[in-house]
């Protein structure tokens, strides 16, 4: 029990091997293009394992950080080529530091603005008295409720149905749907015609699916001219 | 008493959802002064008579409130939505249930939610988010749904592909464990910040 | 031109939920004169801030809206319920590189970070502070991700380029070095730019 306000302390102040690595940076006052990688990865190793003595988790993260580290510092031991024009090794690691004090920056800006809600407020204006009941309505809900929603019915169901959604089936129900719109607009249309718009061999192999659907659910019916071999397709 | 009372008081009347009574007031400027804040009210109502504004201070229920003059209802009524029409939890379920399983049955609807789904279906297509496309060709000849075009546009998606699957969002983790850390941060926070400040290898807890 | 167009147009201010835009009012008037409707807007601006009162007009999220003095804060979060909207540095973090590298994919978050990110981008999705508009068209097809309206408005900000510019970082940056904020601007500018087309807020930062 003890640990965990150390846990939760600890996370917030080091929010991860980058924001660790600024901290070490900063309180030995040195330059970001000549960081002293020995002394860095030796105090980074040594908050390692003050960590691990504490008992908290480390994450991935963190490991993963350790070793560009002392990668970083085996190659400074490597003899340099003068002839190659070979980047500091340092780099790596200098780069992605900078990036990432530009995001802390950033992030305290945004902190500091009138936050609505906190700083700053808006009326809550009472509005019943103006709306009459008009006709159309106007339908609020975001994209994250609708999953949320799926996801709910998702847990609920058993093991053995649960099904698998992918990005791909989803371009096949795509396609399906712009069929129906073609087929809508005329009860019938040709193979060659089908795939007649379709350039990519990604898009061919679609509408290819979703004819292959559409057939099995008998949304269409596949008819063969016996005289000039034209393939129609019926929408029913 | 305190300085900018006026303004102070003006603030509040602007942001509260009722109307506002005198001991609400005196309860925010921890006083007891009731002359003062009636002092203040009149003259916030005064000034915005001679001004003859958009709105008006009015006494209402008990309290007070700043509320737009009934000359610009007309105005006001074009402006606002039609009544924002909120989908039921119901609603939404089947309406995943047809976005991520079209083209589907009803008697497939209503086997994942367990429940019958035939009025929400019936809303959904007067309201265009699904559509019939067709029967499938078993016994009873069931519907077939598909989501619409309009359904796209609601969820400001450029087509069905766009849709992230639920188990994207899964993978994405728990948000709790970050307002887990949020609420934390906020009681510890004095501290955390305190520690920051002193932090380095040698003052680390031990 | 419409009669007591300025108090019609502060009427509309009063009751509107969301900050008001040129487009709407013009609909509301029957109108296609912007120039009016900015003269108003601009003049209700400095009425407001001549009497130095509870609220002032603010351009924000692509509208206006009316908001309160933030020297009045304390008080009105003593009328309010206290807000539970709280965000911590890494949630700030976050939506920081949202903001500034947007449209953007979730490894690239968490590059920047150097951590899961995973949690905090679904509580920013949950609180509608970021939103999907798509997928990158690259293996996996990971979601693409972009800042809201509603980031703007929590923010006070007029659009995306009214976000502090590199620039600006590099001056209030707290980092030693000149050449560190330098190198940072220029890194930032590097970002995928085929996305950026299709961002519909179209008005990042040149």
């Amino acid at each position: 029990m003890f640990e965990e306000p150390y846990k939760v302390l600890l996370d917030e102040v080091f929010e991860g091997p980058m924001d660790l690595l600024v901290h070490l940076i900063k309180k030995n006052e040195v330059d970001i293009y000549d960081i002293p990688i020995a002394l860095i990865t030796d105090q980074y190793l040594g908050c390692l394992s003050l960590m691990k003595a504490l008992n908290i988790d480390l994450a991935g993260d963190f490991i993963l950080m350790a070793a560009t580290l002392a990668q970083i510092k085996s190659k400074m031991l490597l003899p340099v080529h003068e002839s190659e024009e070979e980047e500091d090794p340092r780099m790596e690691i200098a780069r992605p530091i900078l990036e990432y004090l530009e995001i802390k920056s950033a992030a305290e800006q945004l902190s500091v603005r009138n936050l609505l809600g906190d700083s700053t407020f808006i009326r809550q204006p009472d509005i019943k008295d103006f709306l009459s009941n008009q006709d159309e309505e106007v339908i609020t809900v975001g994209l994250f409720e609708l999953i949320d929603a799926f996801q709910k019915i998702l847990k609920n169901i058993s093991e053995d149905q649960k099904i698998n959604i992918t990005a791909d089936s989803m371009s096949v129900k795509d396609k399906i749907s712009r069929l129906i719109d073609i087929f809508k607009e005329k009860e019938s249309i040709s193979f060659e015609e089908l795939f007649a718009a379709n350039v990519a061999r990604i898009e061919i192999v679609l509408t290819f699916l979703a004819m292959l659907e559409m057939v099995k659910i008998g949304l269409v019916r596949i008819v063969q001219h016996t005289q000039s071999g034209v393939i129609r397709l019926f929408y029913l | 008493m305190i300085k900018d009372i006026k303004n102070i008081i003006e603030s509040l009347l602007f942001v509260a959802e009722e109307p506002l009574t005198i001991d609400s007031i005196k309860k925010v400027l921890d006083s007891t002064d009731s002359n003062a804040i009636n002092h203040v009210l009149n003259e916030l109502s005064n000034e915005y008579e001679a001004r003859k504004g958009g709105f008006f201070l009015r006494e209402v229920a008990g309290g007070y409130q700043i509320r737009t003059r009934s000359e610009y209802s007309q105005w006001i009524k074009r402006l606002l939505k039609p009544n924002p029409f909120r989908l039921s939890n119901a609603a939404l379920e089947t309406l995943a249930i047809v976005a991520y399983k079209q083209p589907v049955i009803r008697s497939d609807i209503e086997h994942l939610r367990g429940v019958d789904c035939g009025g929400i279906l019936r809303m959904l297509l007067e309201r265009k988010l699904i559509r019939v496309i067709g029967r499938r060709e078993i016994p009873g000849r069931p519907i077939i749904y598909t989501t619409t075009k309009k359904f796209l546009e609601l969820f400001e998606l450029k087509d069905l592909k766009d849709l992230p699957s639920p188990k994207e969002i899964e993978e994405l983790g728990d948000s709790s464990s970050e307002s887990l850390a949020n609420a934390a941060s906020e009681i510890i926070g004095q501290t955390a910040d305190e520690d920051k400040k002193n932090l380095d290898l040698g003052t680390w807890p031990k």
